[in-house]
């Protein structure tokens, strides 16, 4: 029998089996799965092939029967959000998959061609247009764009015109079910909990709304539904995997940019497919959530990006807080032995009448 | 679609979806593949994976540009002269596919003197009659062999046939599309020169035809920088020979244009020079955008065609079945069977009521003499000429472009039946349209009678749907419909059931069709259902055995077999419903024979002889697929032969053969008269037997090619409703293209209701370049306010730099606005209706409209409410130079409505 | 006792292998009794997906006669049981609150919708089919024998299964109609 | 990733053409008080990348008042606990007396703002469930629970006279988890991805310790007779030097994340409790033997310590509204990471 104390890093400050922090071989074992449990499963989300057609976010929808959202927990409430085709926003207690869109240019070094249109000339309240530079426009185009600039070019990437080329990333973000989960260490009563699977969920009869895992997710994943109080996120569908099925969302992708599989071999997946993409000159690609060694012990669900985490709404360098639980704990009774040490002093050094 | 019938022989595309992967090159060309197919994209993603190039040819940068490998963002209406400059490319530089092009096209055959290239009368081919605005195609003709009508048995008959071919209404009635499954007809087998050498050979008319297509001209006319086109070229030809193959995938993008059937053959040119179809990873892959379109066509409810692509009987031509086989008799390939398949659907019709004596009941077909497609039938309809209307799952005031004269054609029915799941726009017209708001319409003058009639799911009716690749599939009921919600098969059935027992006492002749109908399926459980799978085997056909035929080879023209549509012969072979078949896929080769079944006899892979040499020799090893086995004696590899099997690749017809035995053993198009890929049509289209450039009918360029500057035959359909933006009017000085997003489903019945779709994409918006949004102050997520001559708009502006300005060489900047369709007033995502601001202007081979690009203006801020509306649209109008759009009651010409007070026309 | 104690987290976390209680000791009973739906419906019916061309497989789950779940199927060849939003979002479509399933009836010049009896529905339709048929009626166009009418039109979805399409056109064609169109065209 | 944050994605930048999304560029207050090296200069010229300025991660949901309450009654309902059982022990009826209610009246509130908010405030005894060391709100509840009880009981049987040995042992109770209670919560705060709170989660226990003692003797002193109140005085005036100074290190704090605690809303209340608290302390030396001024100053160091509540807490929101809060030191971070890795590479 373990007492807690002794089994409490937090509060000792002891840590040899990385239960806060760092790789963590066999998150279940550690969970108290000790005997037979599955494999740790996960999602490999390879954005590169992401086609941004968000079936992974209504398949999860229908399957957990989640209500309509406009991101903020609100229902009924929808709107144009300008985000190029995103229009769910972010994460949330009722998009438990956001597929992230971002446009981006980069511009060729060239003077702007002046742009000019038919028919603007009738239109005096209209700005007048400028004339076209012919010249400049035409030796622009020469200039840059030739087979072997293009061959160079990014397989990733699409090309559009002379003198800026487009690239349109997407990517279905999801809970990362981290190895060391903010969410699951906050939680007061036990309604966040690791599956046999190694995933992390919450257990809906249990929860009573408290809050504090949200602000405890370092990827701000999780969160509460106005409405009803309790907090929601992805469950990495656990019923299904009691079924022996896929996630939804991983059962509809159609482009497999959302992988399912025991994390291990995701794992390898995702390393050669990194292997592959730079081998093809595609230098922005990189894996997210892969390094056991990050501040999180690693992903559960890890993805191929190709910029920098931020772009997508990613913390490019997450920490579980928990990772500074004992030295939180140490100042905290240090705290408290001062108020008791203060108020001693306080009734000592005070005279009586 | 009459683009690749009348190149191939068939219009279904000749790839399947899942082929994609062995694809070596793919390009995706009018199609946004990756946002309205994604699932099948999924082959493309493979193929890219494997390393093949993926090339995405579009106005826009969309969801399929990222994920390519290079993106040519051309003008709108421009793929004719991009795709003209790669046939000039392969031709010039000799990289076509020789060996290929000599065997399996008609390159080697000789055209007759009297045609004269659209080179050479500045865009118009010889034939041309400006005032009908049709072309008589005599002057297309091959040199005949021999002298024309010598081996036809019936050479009156021909004869007759061959003037009244010619005829505008016949035209009009949309002969092309009849080459859905069967090329179309030619009188005889053309004079050759195997050395292609000869100047009218089609080689060397193709060539001169194609001659002014060249870099420079492409880079003018679509706006794309010479290197990109070379980019392209190298990728596809570099990808197209013994060892590797190229995919053309295409869609609506081409279809819905003025020029969209010559936008497909010119691929189709394109495709057969490089020796890309009949094999793996090649082909054209036409993507249809629903669940059973390609079964619309096929099992059609459309005008002019019988099941199986038979034309309907048209009142210049067809008087008797001998008539109607009159154009078949005696050719070869498809054409010889004609009667076969006609007096099977007859029977299937008729039954015993079709008799030799009374010419299998032919004279119960009524006949066509024009043009009756939908929008004819609309404006006819405004006309107070049709009475009632049934609208099936369909929703044309908001999927139809023009939806106010959509909208004025339903306000002047007596009565309309709307069968539908949900409360559609076309259906609350009379109360919550757009021209209630501006007073055009009120429900006070508006008598129609609207029935709505619930309609059964998917999930709640059981039946087959065939998808784009030709693949049936069944669909096993899974629950009652809700209330009274029924199946559209239960609707006609019983509708035909009732309309039978009130005539059956009739004497009247025209009530024999009714009442001698087989239509007596059997019905299942407490709402009488029809048995679909009943229908299924009907269509399919029975013997004289009483069994379901298992081949259209098996079809007699002595009355002895029945069949609903000869093409889908098989799909019950052995009394086995073949659609329902669902072995799963990972228990089978690639080909997946043993999933659905598809037509013709479950080839996958159409035209598939081809991916042998003549010899009967898979032209490679990599690129291996059907192939002669000379010690069995047959035809094999892992899908059916398109082709007779135990027909030698050595065999030569003999004089006087016919049907299918008049095609040689090395001809794999073996529904063409024949046997040939067309790399010139010399018929079975309406607008020439080669493609040429012209502009959109609704186009702010000039056309650079010829003087010509629109499709000479494109159909308009006039009236105040349907006004046109002048061709380069600074009025409307911007381009317009209409599209699909992944979120929403075409008209927005099927998601604009649903929470889960709505949100994803929940507002009416525009895509405009940054660009134009600095011209014209548009601010991103604002409203715009967008113009033509139909009406105004407003929507929320994207401003994004996927939309690219097209800086023309002399200068000029065309500015595209992007426009996705799918909304209007109902469901929980609304907006205004895209398709309200387009106007209709038709293919005349396929009456499709040209909704992929046309004209507007676009300005800040929100548009004009109620009659202001009108005013603000009618003052561009005047701007513009049009005639008056102000319509009188219930939209009719202002001239012939009666006079209602304080409701005049202007 | 025993038991009593056994359902408290707590004594689990003490006696048992997950002293932090962030696994095994805090699975709640709902936890233990999680089921898929999947596997509690009482039958799976093979369909397909009822939007875009490519005929994606699916998988329909029915439970007390009510659907439950529609997911692709991955026996699919052509799918391998893959879906895009529209077709995850089927079973949506089809058990969605606002789908009306009942007849309603707008009389001409009316304001509003109106209820009516299916059955009366389908008499008052057959009757001005055979009106509208009788008064569009032409034995011959233009000199030329046509035996057709001209009052009644048809225009079809695309989502029409090939057998409802056949009966459309045999049936339309036995009554003379003509103007029957589809989708397709468009 | 050794490209850097001056160069994400290299050489990509989000194509906008909307002035809306155009809003992430710059950072950082600019008074030039940083002290390090070129490189770290460097650093604060890169822009910083987002994806449209929504926060990476979530903000509480927590409702205000009630936590902020919840953190300041806590505070000095343990602090008080504390001085009543000493002042118990010491012979001070009168200060024990006070230190007891406002302990149980504390307790009480406490629980009350605790449960209110609540999601779903009936399953408030799932927090018994389970015993968290990972969690600190389950920490807190072990600490809460009996502190609550304890203290509350004790002001019960204070008011109602009775059982006078029960009372001593229930104050020694609450005196026992109060310290616990009052600092508990600096962790409830810091042990979040919160930026402002996570990165001084060595400081704000001592800023509650701080605060907490000058709220609880500031509150017993307003009620105690002067005679008594000595102890109260001197530990209001020592927890307010405490969070005084402690304050002051995070907010000259060299990282991005102690920019909230100047800025907006949360600047105000920062400014103000500083200056209440300092008045507080600086009265209570000055006239804390009068009953007005222990009054009043008792009122001052209590609404300082108050507001230091409220501006903490308000800054930690705001610090997960902006994501540059929580960008920037991570790409700080990663740097310095790199350059570590980069010259133990080079040694």
């Amino acid at each position: 029998m373990t007492s807690i104390s002794s089994a409490s890093p937090a509060l000792t400050g002891n840590d040899p089996k990385n239960r806060l922090f760092g790789p963590l071989p066999d998150v279940s074992a550690e969970a108290g799965y000790v005997e037979e449990h599955p494999k740790r499963v996960g999602f490999f989300t390879d954005t590169s092939v992401c086609i941004g057609c968000k079936a992974c976010e209504v398949a999860c929808k229908e399957w957990n029967t989640l209500p309509m959202d406009d991101s903020h927990g609100t229902r009924d409430v929808i709107g144009l959000s300008g985000m190029s085709y995103d229009n769910t926003g972010q994460l949330g207690a009722n998009s438990w998959r956001h597929v992230a869109f971002i446009e981006q240019t980069r511009v060729v070094d060239l003077p702007m061609p002046a742009v000019g249109l038919p028919g603007a000339l009738n239109r005096p309240e209209m700005p007048a247009p400028d004339s076209g530079d012919l010249d400049s426009t035409a030796k622009a185009q020469a200039s840059v764009l030739n087979a072997e600039a293009l061959s160079e070019f990014d397989p990733q990437t699409a090309q559009t015109g002379a003198d800026k080329q487009i690239r349109w990333l997407m990517s279905s973000d999801v809970c990362k079910h981290c190895t060391h989960a903010g969410c699951l260490d906050a939680c007061p009563t036990g309604a966040l909990f690791r599956t046999e699977f190694g995933t992390v969920v919450v257990q809906q009869d249990i929860c009573n709304g408290c809050g504090y895992c949200v602000p405890s997710c370092p990827y701000g994943v999780i969160d509460q539904r106005k409405d009803d109080g309790r907090v929601f996120k992805c469950t990495m569908c656990y019923d299904r995997l009691t079924d022996g099925l896929m996630p939804a969302c991983a059962t509809a992708c159609p482009t497999q940019s959302i992988q399912f599989g025991d994390l291990d071999e995701l794992q390898e997946r995702a390393d050669a497919r990194l292997a592959t993409l730079q081998s093809q000159g595609v230098e922005t690609a990189r894996l997210y959530g892969r390094d056991e060694n990050d501040g999180v012990g690693g992903n559960g669900a890890f993805f191929l990006l190709l910029d920098e985490p931020e772009v997508y709404g990613l913390p490019p360098d997450p920490i579980v807080p928990a990772r500074d639980l004992p030295a939180m704990w140490k100042a905290a009774a240090t705290g408290a032995a001062m108020i008791v040490g203060v108020a001693v002093s306080a009734v000592l050094g005070s005279r009586r009448r | 679609m009459p683009g690749l019938g009348a190149s191939f022989g068939r219009g279904g595309a000749t790839n399947f979806l899942e082929d994609l992967a062995n694809s070596d090159c793919i390009v995706i060309e009018g199609s946004n593949m990756a946002e309205c197919h994604p699932v099948g994209f999924q082959w493309v993603t493979e193929a890219k994976a494997r390393g093949a190039k993926i090339v995405h040819i579009d106005p826009r940068f969309t969801r399929t540009s990222a994920i390519a490998d290079l993106h040519v963002p051309l003008r709108i209406g421009t793929d004719i002269a991009f795709l003209g400059g790669l046939i000039k490319y392969v031709l010039d530089n000799d990289l076509y596919f020789k060996d290929y092009v000599v065997a399996y096209t008609n390159a080697a055959a000789l055209v007759g003197e009297e045609f004269v290239d659209a080179e050479d009368l500045d865009g118009l081919f010889s034939g041309f009659d400006a005032e009908s605005g049709h072309y008589d195609e005599a002057s297309w003709q091959y040199e005949p062999e021999e002298a024309p009508h010598s081996s036809s048995e019936d050479p009156t008959g021909a004869a007759e046939q061959d003037r009244t071919e010619q005829h505008p209404d016949v035209k009009d009635a949309d002969r092309a599309q009849a080459a859905g499954s069967g090329g179309p007809p030619i009188p005889a087998k053309p004079k050759r020169d195997e050395t292609l050498q000869h100047p009218r050979s089609v080689f060397q008319i193709l060539k001169r035809h194609f001659d002014r297509y060249t870099p420079e001209m492409v880079s003018e006319v679509c706006g794309i920088e010479p290197d990109v086109f070379e980019q392209v070229a190298q990728w596809v030809t570099s990808n197209s020979n013994r060892d590797r193959t190229t995919a053309w995938v295409y869609s609506v993008g081409w279809t819905q244009h003025s020029v969209g059937a010559q936008y497909i053959r010119t691929c189709s040119i394109l495709q057969t020079l490089l020796g890309n179809i009949g094999r793996p990873g090649g082909g054209i892959m036409a993507l249809r955008g629903h669940a059973s379109i390609q079964g619309s066509t096929d099992v059609p409810t459309l005008f002019n065609l019988l099941p199986g692509y038979l034309p309907m009987p048209h009142s210049l031509q067809h008087h008797t079945l001998d008539d109607y086989c009159a154009d078949a008799e005696g050719k070869a390939g498809f054409w010889g069977n004609k009667r076969s398949y006609m007096t099977s659907l007859l029977k299937s019709y008729w039954g015993d009521a079709a008799q030799p004596g009374n010419d299998f009941a032919f004279d119960y077909l009524p006949k066509i003499s024009g043009d009756h497609s939908s929008y004819q039938t609309i404006a006819e309809m405004i006309e107070g000429k049709v009475y009632g209307y049934f609208l099936v799952g369909e929703n044309p005031s908001v999927g139809h472009p023009n939806g106010r004269m959509n909208r004025f054609g339903l306000a002047n029915l007596e009565w309309l039946v709307v069968r539908d799941l949900q409360m559609i726009e076309s259906a609350t017209f009379w109360k919550e349209s757009p021209e209630i708001e501006t007073g055009e319409l009120a429900p006070e003058t508006i008598g129609t009678e609207v029935f709505f009639m619930p309609a059964a799911s998917h999930v709640e009716k059981e039946g087959t749907f065939t998808q784009t690749q030709r693949v049936l599939q069944w669909r096993h009921k899974a629950v009652d419909p809700p209330g009274d919600a029924k199946s559209d098969l239960w609707f006609y059935f019983h509708l035909g059931r009732m309309l039978r027992e009130r005539l059956k006492d009739s004497t009247d002749p025209r009530d024999r069709p009714l009442l001698d109908l087989t239509w007596d399926y059997p019905t299942q459980g407490t709402d009488a259902e029809p048995s679909a799978e009943d229908v299924l085997r009907e269509i399919n056909g029975v013997g004289p055995d009483g069994r379901a035929l298992s081949s259209y080879m098996q079809m007699k023209d002595d009355g002895s077999t029945s069949g609903g549509c000869w093409i889908y012969c098989g799909v019950y072979a052995d009394e086995v419903n073949q659609a329902a078949r669902r072995k799963p896929g990972r228990e089978q080769g690639a080909v997946a024979s043993e999933w659905g079944w598809a037509w013709p006899l479950n080839r996958r892979m159409l035209y598939n002889r081809a991916s042998a040499d003549p010899a009967g020799k898979p032209w490679s090893e990599r690129k291996k697929y059907v192939f002669w086995d000379e010690e069995a004696g047959e035809w094999t590899g892992p899908d059916v032969p398109d082709f007779e099997k135990n027909k030698r690749p050595d065999y030569v017809p003999p004089d006087g053969a016919k049907a299918q035995d008049a095609i040689g053993g090395a001809d794999p198009f073996v529904m063409q008269g024949d046997g040939k890929a067309w790399l010139f049509a010399p018929s079975g289209l309406v607008d020439g037997p080669m493609p040429t450039h012209y502009e959109p009918a609704e186009s702010v360029v000039e056309n650079a090619f010829y003087k010509q500057q629109a499709n000479p035959t494109l159909e308009r359909i006039g009236g105040p409703w349907n006004r046109a933006n002048p061709t380069r009017s600074e009025v409307f000085p911007f381009q317009v293209t209409t599209y699909r997003l992944t979120e929403h489903h075409t008209a927005g019945g099927m998601s604009r209701t649903l929470p889960y779709l709505a949100e994803l994409q929940p507002e009416f918006f525009v895509e405009v370049s940054p660009e134009l949004a600095d011209l014209r102050g548009l601010t991103h997520g604002d409203f715009a306010t967008l113009v033509s001559t139909r009406t105004a708009l407003e929507a929320k502006v994207l401003v994004t730099e996927r939309v690219r300005p097209i800086k023309l060489r002399d200068g000029t900047v065309v500015h595209q606005i992007g426009m996705p369709y799918h909304w209007s007033y109902a469901g929980i995502s609304t907006g205004d209706s895209a398709n309200d601001l387009l106007g209709i202007v038709l293919d005349a081979n396929t009456h499709i409209q040209e909704s992929k690009v046309s004209t507007c203006d676009i300005v800040p801020g929100r548009r004009p409410r109620g009659p202001a509306l009108l005013e603000f649209v009618e003052s561009y109008r005047r701007r513009a130079g049009v005639d008056s759009g102000r319509v009188g009651l219930n939209g009719r010409a202002p001239d012939d409505a009666p006079m209602v007070k304080g409701q005049s026309g202007s | 006792m025993k038991t009593w104690l056994d359902a408290w987290p707590v004594y689990r976390q003490f006696t048992g292998s997950d002293p932090l209680g962030r696994g095994k000791a805090a699975r709640s009973k709902a936890t233990e009794a999680t089921v898929s739906r999947t596997a509690t419906a009482d039958r799976v019916v093979q369909s397909v997906c009822p939007y875009c061309a490519v005929g994606c497989g699916q998988k329909v789950f029915v439970k007390d006669e009510k659907v439950v779940q529609i997911e692709g199927d991955p026996d699919s060849p052509i799918s391998r049981g893959r879906l895009c939003p529209k077709g995850s979002a089927s079973k949506q479509l089809v058990t969605s609150s606002t789908r009306v399933t009942t007849v309603k009836y707008r009389r001409p010049y009316g304001t509003e919708w109106e209820d009516l009896d299916l059955d009366t529905a389908m008499e008052m339709i057959a009757d001005r089919v055979l009106d509208a048929r009788r008064k569009g009626w032409q034995d011959e166009f233009e000199g030329k024998r046509v035996n057709r009418t001209m009052g009644i039109a048809s225009l079809g979805g695309a989502t029409l299964d090939n057998e409802e399409n056949y009966l459309m056109k045999k049936l339309y064609s036995a009554m003379g109609a003509i103007q029957i169109e589809n989708q397709a065209r468009i | 990733m050794t490209s850097g944050i001056a160069t994400p994605g290299a050489g990509w930048r989000k194509a906008d053409g909307a002035a809306a999304q155009k809003n992430q560029k710059r950072r950082r207050r600019g008074n030039g008080r940083r002290g390090r090296n070129a490189e770290m200069a460097m650093v604060d010229e890169a822009e910083f990348t987002s994806y449209y300025g929504r926060p990476i991660i979530k903000a509480p949901v927590w409702k205000t008042p009630d936590v902020p309450l919840y953190l300041f009654l806590g505070g000095a309902a343990g602090t008080s606990s504390i001085l009543a059982a000493l002042a118990d022990a010491s012979a001070r009826p009168s200060l024990s007396r006070v230190g007891r209610f406002v302990a149980g009246g504390g307790a009480i509130a406490s629980v009350g703002f605790l449960v209110h908010d609540l999601g779903r405030p009936e399953r408030f005894l799932h927090m018994l469930r389970v015993m968290k060391p990972t969690s600190a709100l389950s920490v807190g509840t072990y600490i809460l629970s009996p502190f609550s009880a304890a203290a509350g009981a004790t002001a019960a049987v204070e008011l109602l006279g009775w059982f006078p040995r029960l009372k001593r042992f229930g104050g020694a109770v609450s005196a026992l988890f109060g310290g616990p209670m009052a600092t508990y919560t600096a962790v409830l705060l810091a042990n979040t991805a919160v930026p402002s709170w996570n990165h001084f989660h060595t400081k704000l226990p001592f800023v509650f310790a701080g605060s907490a003692m000058a709220a609880g003797g500031g509150l017993c002193m307003i009620f105690t007779p002067v005679d008594e109140a000595g102890p109260a005085r001197k530990m209001a005036v020592a927890g307010a030097a405490v969070e005084l100074g402690v304050v002051h290190q995070i907010e000259s704090d060299e990282s991005i994340v102690s920019e909230p605690y100047h800025l907006g809303r949360a600047g105000r209340f920062m400014q103000a409790a500083k200056t209440c608290t300092a008045a507080g302390a600086g009265l209570t030396v000055v006239a804390g033997r009068t009953r007005l001024g222990a009054v009043a100053s008792g009122t001052l160091l209590a609404a300082g310590s108050l507001l230091t509540r409220f501006g903490v807490f308000d800054a930690g929101m705001a610090s997960a509204r902006d994501p540059k809060y929580t960008v920037i030191p991570q790409r700080e971070r990663m740097a310095a990471r790199d350059r570590e890795h980069a010259s133990t590479i080079t040694r």
